[in-house]
């Protein structure tokens, strides 16, 4: 039982044996932090199951160590490991952990909990479930303010309401006493960083800090962090967004499959990725200036490689309009006590959709661009304002008279898994898709569901998917299927809401590509929501920028994004983070020697 | 919260409440007015303690007290004016006001209800909060005990205990004389089934919120165990047991009639199964009016507290 | 509406962190695969003395043996005597068809009409369904055992009033559940994926929404009926059931109880019969859930 | 029969323990059944209603009426009329005199008021007029003579209320707490829990067989109502009450060791018997009917089932303990299956040709199956000790061929007049408590068209029985009486048209604490009047 006092390691910080300084890669003044050969494993009734397999760096003051990795890389569990929070069944081996001067590796619970707090803070993702959503965020930060420290109750309030301000939340005081779900997405998320920074510790650990965050607030939190930083604490971040990783590491270690693939200075390991791996990792940020251009090295042996120039939308001079929406209004009862009147989720709008085109709707959370979705899809009626698909009225019809319409018009959903019956497999799902006629006849069905299958480059024959269940399929395999499905009736337009936002970044190069793909052959037009402009830039040819339910800005994407009118449009540009853009030529071309 | 934001949900309450009341006072006299025999023969004969046929003259001074010719609809809409005036009618058998006659049993059963249920939720949380989410060995056991508590019935488990502290070991009072100690088994036979049915449903919400990431990041701020268990843990678990305690008291009004008669307590269960069994019609409409009234009371409270332990509910 | 998007491995359910729920049921001991096995070979047991009680025990349950009053368990007489000297592990075995019948009939009758109320309540139209919704709901406002006993006080005791009674009054709870999941169905992800694809409300029905509504009801059954069985048992402690000397569990119980000082096997083993039956109701319908929730990953 | 014997021994013998008497305390009684009210036409009203009204006479252990309110009475020459003259200075707790008037006017609020069926039953058909001749003086005139009315009225049925009470309070008012003469007044009624009775202070008019005069020893007596006899018997042992009535047959031995007194009344009058319905079904052909009882080992069933505490009673007309008992009645029909397969041969009923040996048969006739119905009132008119006799009878009966179907009906059904009828039933169970064997006369008289008699379970009209039993009613000479009441039970029994199974008792076991209980020897009820307690 060790029961260290870190306070008192401080001073001891200067005069650091020369090994530890051998083992920190750069001269930093002091490491705060030592990690060599950490591997993490889990007991599982079918024996150990590695999740980390030797990750070893250190990390000095002021310094900021990214680890990157998609999922199921180990970088969160190796981050947890670093608290001694892997959890029941982790057996962690390291040799060697040091925290602020102190070997970790013998610290009794005891003592990492009085570690944890007060000289770790750690940031989890998505603040609306990482603080307690029963609480007044005012008494989280009080909690984390009492654990460690025995300041009076005034005091505590005092500080936390100090600490929101510290973490540029306006209005502290009356902030303090809403819960998470009264706080918007980018002030929680802030809050859940006051808690961790309470007692302003020495290393922040930030798990994904801004993954469920829109662009522009995105952007604030990393500029927290960042400030932290500059503020002279020792910063780790995990992420799987490399815009993100950019923006505040110093080094970084990209992760796959628990295993370190390559690891080194941000700004070379960027430019100039080594490892196929961070390549693709690199080359499959999507962005306005890899439209046309296959983001994955599957994608490149596409037709999209074929003729990279063949920018979608340049087809027939007028393609027909196939789906129209006419000032589009949905309103909805406000939510309980707040929001007096009905809030006007869409409010008036319109815009027209070309055959083989696509057109980009982009906004942040409840910019109403998924409830136009849903009233382009006939799921729900507009107040006022109709749509008009293929010529046919759409709105405010009984629903026998879309139904033969329906066909023509498909939907990809973000979470696919829930729009698949779990009774049903892969095979039964695709079969039930396809036209009565198709599905009458056993035979035609198998072959119709096979070159479903062979259209989203899913195998049809041995290893086949057919006979599985949805929950046993990958996100990328899942969202595959929820394609070749929309494909089966034939369609003209298919509606994709937030299709590829759940995806890892290489399977969302996948996806993007097959998507893109797929709408030449068959001259598709896509309805593409999503609230990643990145992603947008890649896709559309029209975009459509969406703000509190109504459309503040529309047109080409190139000049949408490239010069912006509104200011809304203006601050969202200025809120992406510059993709790293290596300065070789784009991977997956040529393999790197 | 302004005061809009309450009237709405209050007025549906009250509402659904009066639908609920009038529903079952409608559901119950119909039931009874089913009874088979005829009710002035009955009366004659309880008094009497004989069972036998009754002869027009000896019937027709009962038949004309108690109005029992008159037409049923005439009867129904009588006793829904009376019960609107709060009068549930008089007992055949005691010339008495119901409303009397369940008054002075009343109390017994709600102090057992609500005692038991209180137990209940204390032997839940301790048990739930020791062994929850322990790793495979302490779960197992304990949602063994879950579920075996939970299939316990009333009737047994009462004279189990009985037999064993009350007869055996002489504990407790064998008579369901007012004192609280008398009141320990009765309120343990309802509590201990209830405790493991609540236990079943805390549990899984109990594991499933110990693995929320706010649970994490309280650990990470450097929480104890205990103290995310309490502090946060627990109250999100408590949801689908608060819930429930709305039916819970339904399940232990049941059980009163059971454990009254085993441990020969006064109260509303006593008073229903004599009823029951005497076809003392106004007493047991007037008893299961008053359990519709119970349950409506109950899951008043039941939103209100929910809405207490979770504030998101009172936006909703 | 939201664009919100929790990554897998970010923290979450997803985690290593502790057990996915999936992994985590298989830890419960009333789930482990034993228990089930005990389980079922109870009820295997049962179910061959409801149809060859003879098999088990070839005496007559009612013969008395005056000579062998109130004698306590032994070799001759396993689980002891009653007051008129009948042995009671022949009872008990002959009061297996009584007790599961009643058991299966209530269960039975309360799922059907669960079934019809709470469909009629959810998919029913707007007038219809409204009402059906508020009878439902002032069913519920009754507890189950006082519904049984207005039935009963109208009809008079006897097997298929119980049945009767403890069906129509645990109909309500069950009802309740069945509206709900037909509700979550019919909001469902694949619901919509269907209409979507332009299938007919009738197909989306009949294809999606009841069997994915009803699947879980096969596990509810389970529970229901060990749950019927105490309840019918405990209307025939109350004298409200079953008459003796029928054999019939609850009757046994309540026919023990005078002699529960000096003869507590009399009520002791009978408790403990229903209480391991439900038990094993609970256990077998905990498996059928699980196999029914992570029956896709299989 | 030990019933005063134990009861003289409970006044005289201090319990075991040579504690102190403490004058006043609260006894703690616990009881079986809750009635409706205090004062009725059921036994169990009649237990209560014994110590908060006096009766105009007692009835002594050898079964002969003492003077209570009644000082002395006079039968007139025809046994026609007769004279009561009522005590002195006695005061109903509410103050109003006890004066012959008072009497007449409880009498009118028995027959015509409907204030009491059963005291009803008895009187009609032989009360012409009650005149108050003066203050003290009470006439009550009869159609035709009846010797035994004497014994008759010191049934609890014929408590004397105040007539003030009777006129000027709500019936709710008379029926929780009737105004009497006796040593208690009704405290309060806590609704299925308990009574409370307060000494009536100024008590002055106990029966002339009482321990003592003057008011009682006790101040309160709390008469609880426990259904559960096993809860009965742990309280007593407890300690948490003083005294309880019907001891099941299993507790008795394990009491009877102890320091508790056990008491038993055997109860006068019709025993537990089964009635055959003579008019309808198998049961119309005698031959059956004794088949049946021969069919019956009922000796044994009731002495392993009341475990020696229980008595047999062969006689299905009245119980042992009554005058006018005869002994050839009970014997006539002993166990002898194979006699009663014989005249089950003979009346035709025979086994099925397919039925083969060792499986137990129904009997069949013209393609009709022997089967009856026993319908009883379980938990209320047969304790369960005698729910189990009635299953031995079943399972006895089957073995020759009978099929029984035990209904055990609940009070409510049966008291709504479920199973009444010659159709619904063949069998009917139960007993009628009296205190002579006139109750012969209430079971037995013919039930016609015109006049109905559902006290008369075998629905028979019988007039020759009924000349039987009202030539004994009205015979003036003690033995004269007592032969044709044997005659009139031997008539039963050869006809078989009820047989007795086993005789009612009202037991009580009484704490350590407790000294001086008595059963009153009309019905057994428990007197509290000489009770005391010792600190």
């Amino acid at each position: 039982m060790t029961l260290l006092d870190f306070s008192a390691l401080r001073e001891v910080d200067d005069d650091l044996d020369p090994e530890l300084r051998a083992a920190a890669h750069l001269g930093a003044p002091a490491p705060r932090l030592v990690v060599e050969n950490l591997r993490v494993s889990f007991r599982t009734p079918d024996g150990e199951r590695p999740v980390v397999r030797g990750l070893s760096f250190s990390l000095g003051a002021g310094e900021c160590v990214a680890i990157v990795g998609e999922s199921g890389s180990g970088k969160s569990v190796s981050a947890r490991s670093l608290v001694g929070l892997t959890g029941r069944g982790s057996v962690v081996h390291v040799d060697r952990l040091e925290i602020l001067g102190a070997d970790a590796r013998a610290l009794s619970s005891r003592a990492w909990r009085r570690l944890r707090g007060r000289h770790v803070g750690f940031v989890l993702q998505d603040a609306l479930v990482s603080l307690d959503p029963l609480r007044a965020v005012g008494r989280e930060l009080d909690e984390a303010l009492r654990l460690h420290g025995r300041a009076p109750r005034a005091e505590r309030r005092r500080s936390a309401v100090e600490l929101l301000r510290r973490v540029g939340v306006p209005r502290p005081e009356e902030r303090a006493r809403l819960r998470p779900d009264e706080l918007s997405g980018g002030l929680r998320q802030r809050a859940l960083i006051a808690t961790a920074i309470a007692h302003d510790p020495e290393i922040v650990i930030a798990d994904e800090p801004t993954t469920a965050l829109d662009a522009t607030v995105q952007a604030h939190v990393l500029a927290e962090l960042d400030a932290m930083r500059a503020r002279g604490t020792a910063v780790i971040l995990i992420s799987h967004d490399l815009s993100v990783v950019a923006r505040l590491a110093d080094r970084i270690v990209v992760m796959r499959g628990g295993e370190v693939v390559e690891s080194g200075p941000a700004a070379r390991l960027l430019g100039r990725p080594e490892h196929p791996y961070t390549q693709r990792l690199v080359a499959a940020v999507p962005g306005l200036e890899t439209r046309g251009r296959a983001l994955s090295p599957e994608g490149a042996e596409g037709p999209s490689a074929a003729l990279p120039e063949a920018a979608p939308g340049d087809g027939p001079l007028d393609p027909p309009v196939v789906l129209e929406a006419r000032g589009l209004v949905k309103a909805f009862a406000s939510r309980g006590a707040r929001g007096a009147a009905p809030l006007r989720a869409v409010d008036d709008v319109s815009f027209t959709l070309h055959a083989g085109e696509t057109l980009g709707i982009v906004g942040e959370s409840g910019s109403g661009k998924s409830t136009t979705a849903r009233l382009a899809l006939g799921f729900s009626e507009p107040e006022e304002g109709e749509v008009i698909v293929l010529g046919a009225p759409w709105s405010r019809v009984p629903e026998a008279r879309r139904r033969p319409l329906r066909p023509r018009l498909a939907v990809v959903a973000q979470d696919p898994l829930s729009t698949f019956d779990p009774r049903w497999t892969v095979g039964r799902i695709l079969g039930d898709a396809l036209p009565r006629a198709v599905r009458r006849d056993p035979r035609a069905r198998a072959a119709a569901v096979r070159r479903l299958l062979d259209d989203v480059g899913l195998p049809a024959g041995d290893g086949s998917v057919l006979g599985r269940f949805p929950l046993t399929l990958s996100g990328g395999q899942r969202q595959r299927v929820a394609i070749a499905r929309a494909l089966a009736t034939e369609p003209a337009i298919i509606v994709l809401d937030e299709a590829v936002s759940a995806l890892d970044v290489t399977i969302q190069a996948q996806i993007l590509d097959l998507l893109l793909d797929l709408q030449r052959e068959r001259d598709l037009a896509y309805l593409f929501i999503s609230h990643d402009l990145g992603v947008i830039g890649h896709v559309s040819d029209r975009v459509l920028v969406m703000q509190h339910g109504r459309v503040v800005e529309q047109g080409p994407t190139e000049r949408v994004l490239r010069a912006p009118e509104h200011p809304y449009t203006q601050e969202l540009v200025a809120s992406i983070l510059p993709a790293p853009r290596p300065s070789n030529p784009p991977p997956g071309r040529k393999d790197p020697s | 919260m302004t005061r809009s934001s309450w009237a709405r949900p209050a007025v549906r309450i009250v509402g659904n409440a009066v639908g609920v009341l009038v529903g079952a006072a409608t559901a119950a006299f119909l039931a009874q007015t089913a009874l088979p025999g005829d009710r002035a023969t009955a009366i004659l004969n309880i008094r009497a303690g004989q069972a036998e046929l009754r002869t027009p003259e000896e019937l027709a001074p009962i038949t004309a007290e108690f109005g029992l010719d008159r037409p049923l609809w005439q009867q129904y809409a009588d006793y829904l004016l009376g019960l609107v005036r709060g009068d549930l009618g008089t007992s055949y058998l005691q010339f008495r006001p119901v409303g009397a006659i369940i008054g002075e049993q009343l109390g017994a059963t709600v102090v057992l209800a609500i005692t038991a249920i209180a137990i209940a939720w204390m032997l839940m949380v301790v048990w739930i909060v020791a062994t929850g989410g322990r790793g495979p060995r302490l779960t197992a056991l304990g949602s063994l005990v879950d579920v075996t508590t939970a299939a316990l019935p009333a009737y047994w488990l009462g004279i189990i205990l009985l037999l064993v502290f009350a007869l055996g070991l002489g504990w407790f009072p064998v008579l369901g004389d007012g004192t609280p100690l008398s009141l320990v088994l009765p309120a343990l036979t309802l509590a201990i089934p209830l405790a493991g049915f609540l236990a079943q449903a805390t549990r899984t919400e109990f594991e499933r919120a110990l693995e929320q990431p706010f649970a994490l990041s309280a650990r990470m701020r450097g929480q104890s165990d205990l103290g995310v268990r309490l502090g946060h843990v627990l109250r999100h678990a408590s949801l689908p047991a608060i819930s429930l305690s709305g039916w819970a008291l339904g399940a232990t009004l049941s059980g009163a009639v059971v454990v009254e008669s085993i441990f020969s307590r006064p109260g509303i269960g006593q008073v229903l199964v004599s009823a029951v069994s005497s076809q003392d019609l106004p007493v047991v409409v007037g008893v299961v009016v008053l359990t519709a009234a119970f349950y409506v009371a109950a899951n008043l409270l039941v939103d209100l507290a929910s809405a207490l332990v979770d504030p998101r509910q009172r936006a909703a | 509406m939201t664009a919100v998007v929790s990554r897998p491995g970010g923290v979450g359910a997803a985690s290593p962190v502790g057990r996915g729920p999936a992994r985590r049921r298989r830890h419960r001991l009333a789930d482990r695969p034993w228990s089930l096995w005990l389980a079922l070979s109870y009820v295997a047991v049962l179910a061959v003395a409801a149809l060859a009680p003879g098999f088990l025990a070839p005496s007559s349950p009612t013969a008395v043996d005056y000579a062998a009053a109130l004698l306590p368990p032994s070799l001759e007489h396993p689980f002891g005597t009653d007051e008129s000297g009948r042995d009671l592990y022949t009872r008990i075995v002959h009061g297996a068809a009584d007790s599961l019948s009643i058991g299966l009939g209530a269960a039975a009758l309360a799922i059907v009409c669960a079934i019809a109320l709470g469909a009629l309540a959810a998919l029913g139209p707007r007038p219809i369904a409204a009402l059906v919704d508020r009878v439902i709901e002032v069913l519920f406002a009754f507890p189950t055992l006082l519904l049984a006993l207005l039935l009963i006080a109208i009809t008079g005791p006897s097997a298929t009033t119980q049945i009767i009674a403890v069906g129509l009054g645990s109909a309500p709870g069950y009802a309740r559940m069945v509206r709900g999941q037909i509700r979550q169905a019919a909001g469902s992800g694949y619901v919509e994926a269907a209409v979507a694809l332009g299938h007919g409300r009738a197909r989306i029905l009949r294809r999606h929404v009841l069997p994915n509504a009803l699947r879980p009801l096969v596990a509810v059954a389970a529970l229901a009926v060990g749950q019927s069985i105490v309840w019918a048992s405990s209307l025939s402690f109350l004298g409200l059931g079953v008459a003796p000397p029928s054999p019939e569990w609850g009757a046994l119980l309540d026919a023990g109880r005078p002699y529960v000082i000096q003869a507590g096997w009399l009520i002791v083993i009978p408790g403990l019969v229903i209480v391991a039956l439900a038990l094993a109701a609970t256990s077998i319908g905990r498996h059928l859930q699980h196999r029914l929730e992570s029956g896709a990953r299989a | 029969m030990l019933t005063g014997a134990l009861a003289l021994t409970a006044c005289a013998a201090p319990a075991a323990t040579d504690t102190e008497v403490v004058d006043g305390g609260t006894i703690v009684y616990a009881h079986q059944q809750e009635p409706a009210c205090v004062f009725g036409g059921w036994i169990e009203q009649a237990y209560l209603s014994y110590q908060v009204l006096d009766s105009l006479t007692s009835l002594e252990e050898d079964g002969t009426a003492v003077p209570w309110l009644a000082e002395s009475w006079a039968e007139s020459e025809d046994g026609l009329s007769w004279t009561f003259t009522l005590r002195e200075d006695v005061n109903f707790t509410d103050g109003t005199p006890l004066d012959a008037q008072a009497v007449v006017t409880n009498i009118r609020h028995w027959t015509e008021g409907g204030g009491n069926s059963t005291a009803n039953v008895w009187l009609s058909g032989y009360l012409a007029d009650a005149i108050a001749v003066d203050e003290r003086t009470l006439q009550v005139d009869l159609v035709a003579p009846y010797p035994r009315l004497g014994e008759t009225l010191s049934q609890g049925y014929f408590g004397i209320q105040s007539p003030t009470a009777l006129e000027t309070r709500t019936q709710e008012e008379n029926c929780a707490a009737p105004i009497g003469s006796g040593a208690f007044t009704v405290e309060e009624w806590r609704r299925g829990e308990e009574i409370v009775l307060a000494r009536n202070d100024d008590y002055s008019s106990p029966p002339a067989n009482a321990g003592h005069n003057g008011p009682a020893h006790v101040e309160r007596v709390i008469w609880k109502f426990i259904a559960d006899p096993t809860t009965r018997v742990a309280a007593l042992q407890s300690g948490e009450v003083d005294a309880i009535y019907d001891v099941p047959a299993v507790q008795w031995a394990s009491l009877e060791n102890g320091d508790v007194e056990l008491l038993r009344h055997v109860t006068k009058g019709r025993p537990h018997q089964l009635t055959f319905d003579a008019v309808d079904g198998p049961f119309t052909d005698e031959r059956v009917r004794q088949a049946f009882a021969h069919s019956l080992d009922r000796e044994t069933i009731v002495e392993t089932v009341g475990r020696g505490v229980i008595p047999f009673e062969g006689n299905g007309g009245v119980s042992a303990a009554t005058p006018g008992y005869s002994e050839a009645a009970a014997a006539r029909y002993d166990f002898d299956p194979d006699l009663a397969v014989d005249l089950l041969e003979e009346a035709g009923w025979v086994l099925p040709a397919d039925a083969d040996a060792g499986e137990r048969a129904v009997r069949e006739k013209e393609g009709e199956r022997l089967e009856v119905t026993l319908p009883y009132g379980a938990g209320s008119i047969i304790s369960t000790d005698g729910a189990a006799i009635l299953q031995g009878v079943k399972e006895q009966a089957e073995q020759v061929g009978f099929s029984v179907e035990l209904v055990p009906v609940p009070q409510s059904e049966f008291f709504s007049g479920a199973y009444s009828t010659p159709e619904e039933r063949d069998i009917a169970a139960g007993y009628w408590t009296a205190v002579t064997s006139g109750i012969l006369w209430v079971n037995w008289r013919p039930s016609t068209a015109e006049r109905p008699n559902y006290a008369n379970q075998s629905f028979l009209a019988d007039e020759e029985l009924a000349e039987l039993i009202l030539a004994a009613n009205s015979a003036r000479d003690v033995d004269e009486q007592n032969r044709l009441y044997e005659q009139a039970q031997e008539h039963i029994a050869d006809r078989a048209y009820s047989i007795g199974l086993f005789a009612r008792l009202s037991t009580l076991a009484v704490g350590p604490r407790l000294q001086g209980v008595w059963q009153e020897h009309a019905q057994g009820g428990p007197v509290f009047h000489d009770a005391q307690l010792l600190g």
